[in-house]
């Protein structure tokens, strides 16, 4: 009975985890390319979902149908982001600025900015309410796995980080883009002096990234139902932490570590009240970086 | 670098003189306490500087110390009524100690490590105020906080208040400006620009950035004692991390490595809310764009904008190394 | 030139024109941007419909009432600024604020130390009105809710009851309260249970809170997060009972929760079924905003009718001072949600709770 | 016609001059040096080439047609290709990905004839194919760098200081290379600091001083030209 117990305080935790995981696959591939974090990746992810919640009630389109609209809207976010909060702070070309501390600063503020100015026009839009994916459209469908009871939100949930993040290696590993973004994060100037487009290299980098936050955003909303503007705020923070704690520039990193995350806080919860979990993830974060003061899986070379 | 002692005098004939005077004369409690929060904010964004700006390290922690500081101060003036020079005393040191003992293992962490470390202690410290209820009284909040006292008078009134911030917050920033023209503040900015050079030099560049974290700490637990009082009132609410990144904007909005520019970057984030009440709804909304717009356009902040024009004019035009 | 001048003076002239009928200046404050902007904009509906319908009433006699409303953002500085802002305003007569009891319970003192009636129609913490005598709440408090919560309870037979609530200032007075009196009845509170209000997944909270065997599971929540555990108990095969705060009588909940609403029982303060006056109101409400009103709405309607109704008798000599007084003086009133009683030594006003039960997408009174 | 014509190049950071008046010319098929002590220019006048910085003034000019101002990537797709100062590798990139990466717009037939034709021309980078770039030695790094220019099929090769930091014998070596490539047709624009090597190697030569062009000549007649012996060939 106990044991059982425990076990589903884990099953939920790394349930909860994948979540965080989604959405630090596109918030990590676009650390990798520009060491700039970008705060607004959280609002990618609220878009998206709210593209979801378009698509199923005002189009009245089955829930699968909705992917098209995702991914356009999602495509268009991240090159709207990487053109109005990035794209002005690499004016320059030369080394000492593409990747420097001011450059990586103010994209950081300028990112959150416009995640707050993002945010708020859709609280306009929505009038900052919760608004819910009408339950027929919803995954949640219990699906009986051997005995253990999940529904089909966290199938989906966990399938979709699997292929985002096979589909993503294969990407990186086997395309000619993949590869170009590989060269631009690992060295900036060599890849000019290699006759690659830096800016195509970025604008594509932001555009897979964006679709990866809107994919997760209608996953997430599928599965839970509930939308409201201010949704991606805490998540891009877990997606942050989920980076670091996997190494920063490791994408498989930043899954295991979110995951890790989540199962750390369904542990948390089996002694501690709930309201004290939220800061399970941030000193499993302060000790990881203790120990491991670049993260647990940093890529060689990186 | 030259040296801006004459600014420094004008600074404070401005704080001192010239502001207490317009309150004066046009008598409003709510400018005054605009007043208190613009001071408060530019101690909190002078210790941040200190920090980012000379040791290089960017950190979100602000909340931790600054709330630490106000309510070790509430705790001490609602139970034991201690007056102003024992509480700024001992928020110094408490806050002092307490960054000490965090920052020992966290300034060994590099750039954006250290950045998030910061962002999970400020949570962190965000999830213990709102919980520990039998220390903190939790989300009601600490409500009752009695005026400053100095010895056997009570200081109430705006202007009295008004001073007693001044007068610390001045003598804070003081410190943050002797530290980063002196010797130290070189070997600092050596630590942050190489540490293997700094190391030949026989510098530690550990020691350096802790001794900076402590300093920093130290001032925005003070800069807490002050909030503590002038407010009377706390709340887990005051110390989430979106207050962080407001002094972090302040900051930012003024300058790095500035310490005018804490002053101007202080009254940007306090009266730029405030000017944009009237658009309702819109209010943050418009935050946001001002901030976007204030780093887009002006990438060194306000208080270089001189010197932020000639980088402009230099990189952009003579040189022409401009791409598109 | 001559011509800048003339529209100048006209302008002017308009202007004294003006001044010489009386106007009548309230200040608000409640959150219009953030996370809980929508219960802020609840509250503003509230607000200017019951001035549109008081204007109508013609009690007025020519004098001109204006509220203005600042965005708090629930934020208790935010609240205190706003608090110093009012106070110098020589125009504003009195100040409806906030809906958080945090950001009331910073700012009131500042309105009560000024002389300025602070009144809000929300915050529903203890502590409102004993902050001092210029603060009065006209809504439901803790204490009261607590024990009719209890009562309920105890009538449907509720033996042992697990409880979930928000880590603020309104669910910990709520799950407190509430937990008091009904342990004083007898009951037995199985578990208790702060959740994070930013998660969207609570299966370890209802796991644990299953664990204890409770025959009730109490949400001491608002909409957005009550109608996820709801949710997710249904989901996760949980078949007992839910009970939720009053703050759940709201249609987001139906909305979020969709089936999972179904058999939830709050305690019911605003229902059309209460009286014919609830229903035309929430009819006319609903013809204005094109969504019935929520309790909040509701409430902001009711307090500033009240006000208005109060100020009008004392016109033409209105003061701040007046309005203290015009508040203490009140002891009956008949509202929208029926006759209500103030009762001067406790200063609140005794709402009454209907029993409610969520049946077919709606709220129901149980009779 | 010369294939690199570049006439009166000005460039400009902030209020300092760093080229002023640089006019040089690579004709097809040649081998050109630019000496020049540290710091005079050198790595900057190569890097305009390349379209890294904008010039304030003058011309540069590709095959006929001017180039000055074109992004870095557009000059290679030009035929510009650069082995850049410090090599620039993606360290954490295998030696076949960097190759591969330096490839521009060819289908994978190509692509393979390509590398296959590199590999044997540097053997070494066959035999470490899978390794990372950042784990090779000086020596092969700098093969590789060349190797990754050369994968572009550029018409003009510009090195910068290829014998930096390697053993003599790694040296003689990679300069045995550069004659290889300007045999196989591909004109090559040499900065080297090692000005006795350049000028046994190179047909014409420039030499650059504070920003300015100070001296050319053939190579034959400037390694007896006493100015140049004392400056530059005396201590190396």
């Amino acid at each position: 009975m106990f044991d059982s117990f425990v076990a589903g305080q884990l099953a939920i935790g790394a349930s909860v985890g994948l979540t965080y995981a989604l959405v630090a696959i596109g918030f990590t591939l676009i650390y990798r390319v520009l060491s700039a974090v970008n705060f607004a990746h959280g609002e990618v992810y609220t878009l998206g979902a709210f593209a979801t919640l378009v698509a199923v009630t005002t189009l009245k389109a089955p829930p699968l149908a909705a992917v098209p609209l995702v991914i356009v809207v999602g495509l268009a976010a991240g090159l709207g982001i990487e053109r109005v909060a990035f794209r002005p702070f690499r004016r320059f070309t030369d080394e000492a600025s593409l990747k420097s501390r001011a450059v990586r600063e103010a994209t950081l503020l300028s990112s959150l900015a416009l995640g707050i100015v993002g945010r708020e026009a859709m609280d306009q839009v929505w009038h900052g309410q919760w608004l819910a994916i009408p339950q027929d459209k919803m995954l949640n469908q219990p699906v009986n796995l051997g005995g253990v009871m999940l529904s089909a939100g966290e199938l989906a949930i966990a399938g979709l980080s699997l292929v985002l993040l096979v589909g993503l290696q294969w990407l990186l590993l086997r395309t000619r883009v993949g590869l170009e973004i590989r060269a631009v994060s690992s060295n900036l100037v060599g890849a000019q002096f290699s006759g690659i487009d830096i800016n195509r290299v970025v604008l594509a980098t932001f555009a897979v990234g964006s679709i990866l936050g809107a994919l997760a955003g209608m996953v997430v909303s599928l599965a839970y139902g509930s939308i409201q503007s201010s949704m991606g705020l805490t998540v891009v923070l877990k997606a942050f932490v989920a980076m670091v704690i996997g190494g920063l520039t490791s994408i498989p990193g930043a899954v295991v570590a979110g995951v890790l995350i989540g199962v750390a806080e369904g542990a948390a919860s089996l002694w501690v009240a709930s309201a004290w979990t939220e800061m399970v993830a941030y000193v499993l974060l302060i000790f990881t970086l203790i120990f491991f003061p670049r993260g647990l899986f940093r890529r060689r070379g990186a | 670098m030259n040296r801006p002692l004459p600014l420094g005098w004008l600074l404070a004939a401005v704080i001192l003189v010239v502001v207490p005077a317009a309150l004066w004369l046009f008598g409003s409690a709510y400018a005054a306490r605009l007043a208190q929060l613009v001071l408060i904010t530019a101690l909190l964004a002078a210790a941040l500087n200190l920090l980012i700006g000379t040791a290089g390290l960017l950190s979100l922690d602000t909340v931790v110390y600054y709330g630490f500081g106000a309510y070790l101060t509430a705790i001490l003036s609602t139970n034991y009524g201690t007056t102003l020079p024992t509480e700024i005393l001992a928020a110094a040191a408490a806050g002092a100690l307490l960054g000490g003992l965090i920052g020992w293992p966290l300034v060994r962490l590099a750039s954006i490590f250290f950045a998030v470390a910061t962002m999970g202690l400020a949570t962190i410290f965000h999830t213990t105020v709102l919980n520990w209820v039998d220390l903190t009284r939790g989300p009601m909040g600490y409500r009752g906080i009695p005026a400053f006292k100095l010895g056997e008078f009570t200081i109430d009134g705006w202007a009295g208040n008004y001073y007693v911030i001044a007068v610390v917050v001045l003598g804070g920033v003081w410190i943050v400006h002797r530290l980063t023209h002196s010797y130290y503040g070189n070997a600092m900015r050596a630590a942050r620009e190489d540490e293997d050079c700094a190391r030949a030099m026989g510098l530690s560049p550990h020691a350096l950035k802790l001794q900076a974290y402590a300093v920093h700490a130290s001032l925005m637990s003070v800069a807490g004692a002050l909030y503590a009082h002038a407010n009377n009132f706390l709340s887990p609410d005051n110390f989430v991390l979106l207050e962080s990144g407001l002094t972090l904007t302040a900051v930012v909005v003024g300058g790095l490595g500035s310490l005018p520019g804490a002053f101007i970057g202080a009254l940007v984030v306090v009266l730029v809310p405030e000017l944009l009440r009237p658009l309702g709804n819109l209010r943050a909304f418009g935050f946001g764009m001002i901030l976007f717009l204030s780093i887009l356009f002006l990438p060194r902040g306000l208080w270089s904008e001189v010197s932020s024009l000639a980088f402009v004019r230099r990189h952009l035009f003579r040189e022409g190394w401009l791409k598109r | 030139m001559l011509k800048t001048l003339a529209v100048l003076a006209a302008v002017l002239f308009a202007a004294a024109a003006q001044a010489q009928a009386q106007t009548l200046k309230f200040g608000c404050y409640i959150p219009l941007t953030g996370p809980v902007a929508q219960y802020g904009k609840s509250m503003l509906n509230g607000f200017n419909m019951a001035l549109k319908d008081f204007e109508a009433t013609g009690k007025l006699k020519g004098a001109k009432v204006v509220i203005q409303c600042e965005d708090d953002q629930n934020r208790a500085d935010d609240g205190i600024n706003i608090a110093r802002k009012f106070v110098e305003d020589k125009d504003v007569l009195a100040v409806l604020g906030s809906w958080a009891s945090t950001v009331t319970l910073a700012a009131a003192p500042i309105y009560n130390t000024a002389k300025i009636v602070n009144m809000t129609p929300i915050s529903s913490h203890p502590d409102v009105t004993k902050l001092g005598p210029y603060v009065f709440r006209q809504s439901i408090i803790q204490t009261a809710e607590g024990a009719a919560n209890a009562e309920y309870l105890m009538k449907l037979g509720v033996k042992r009851l697990a409880m979930i609530g928000l880590p603020n200032d309104y669910g910990k007075a709520n799950i407190a309260l509430t937990r008091k009196a009904y342990e004083a009845k007898g009951g037995t509170v199985v578990f208790e249970e702060f959740i994070r209000p930013d998660a969207q997944d609570f299966r370890a909270t209802l796991q644990k809170a299953m664990r204890e065997n409770p025959d009730t599971i109490y949400m001491g929540l608002f909409a957005p997060q009550g109608s996820l555990v709801a949710k997710q108990a249904r989901q996760m095969g949980i078949k007992i009972p839910i009970y939720g705060a009053a703050a759940l009588d709201s249609r987001d909940f139906l909305k979020l929760a969709g089936d999972a609403a179904e058999g939830v029982r709050m305690l019911l303060v605003y229902n059309p079924s209460t009286g014919p006056k609830m229903a035309e109101f929430f009819k006319r409400y609903e013809q204005q905003f094109g969504a019935p009103p929520e309790p909040f709405a509701a409430n902001a309607y009711l307090t500033f009718t009240m006000m208005l109704d109060m100020v009008a008798t004392q016109m033409p000599k209105v003061n701040r001072e007046s309005i203290r007084e015009g508040l203490d003086k009140m002891r009956d009133l008949d509202t929208i949600a029926g006759p209500l009683k103030y009762d001067p030594a406790t200063r609140e006003w005794n709402f009454r709770f209907f029993p409610g039960l969520i049946e077919k997408g709606s709220f129901n009174v149980v009779k | 016609m010369n294939l690199l014509s570049v006439e009166s190049l000005d460039l400009r950071f902030g209020d300092r001059n760093v080229l002023s008046g640089i006019s040089l010319a690579v004709p097809a098929n040649g081998l050109v040096a630019i000496l020049g002590r540290n710091g005079v220019g050198k790595t900057t006048l190569l890097r305009t080439i390349s379209g890294l910085y904008r010039p304030a003034a003058g011309r540069i000019a590709f095959d006929g047609e001017s180039i000055g101002g074109l992004p870095p990537h557009k000059v290679v797709a030009r035929g510009i290709a650069q082995a850049p100062e410090g090599r620039q590798l993606f360290a954490d990139l295998s030696v076949e990905e960097n190759l591969r990466a330096g490839a521009r717009g060819m289908n994978q037939a190509a692509y393979r004839r390509e590398r296959d034709r590199l590999r044997a021309m540097f053997p070494i980078l066959d035999e470490r194919s899978t390794q990372l770039a950042g784990s090779l030695s000086g020596g092969e790094q700098q093969m590789l760098c060349i190797a990754r220019a050369l994968m572009a099929r550029p018409r003009l090769l510009l090195l910068d200081e290829p014998s930096l930091g390697l053993a003599p014998k790694m040296v003689a070596r990679v300069f045995e290379k550069i004659d290889a490539i300007r045999a196989g047709g591909v004109a090559v624009l040499l900065v080297e600091q090692n000005a006795r090597l350049a000028l046994m190697h190179a047909d014409h030569a420039y030499v650059l001083d504070q920003g300015r062009m100070v001296l050319e000549g053939p190579a034959r007649a400037l390694i007896a030209d006493e100015r140049v012996v004392a400056a530059y060939l005396g201590g190396a």
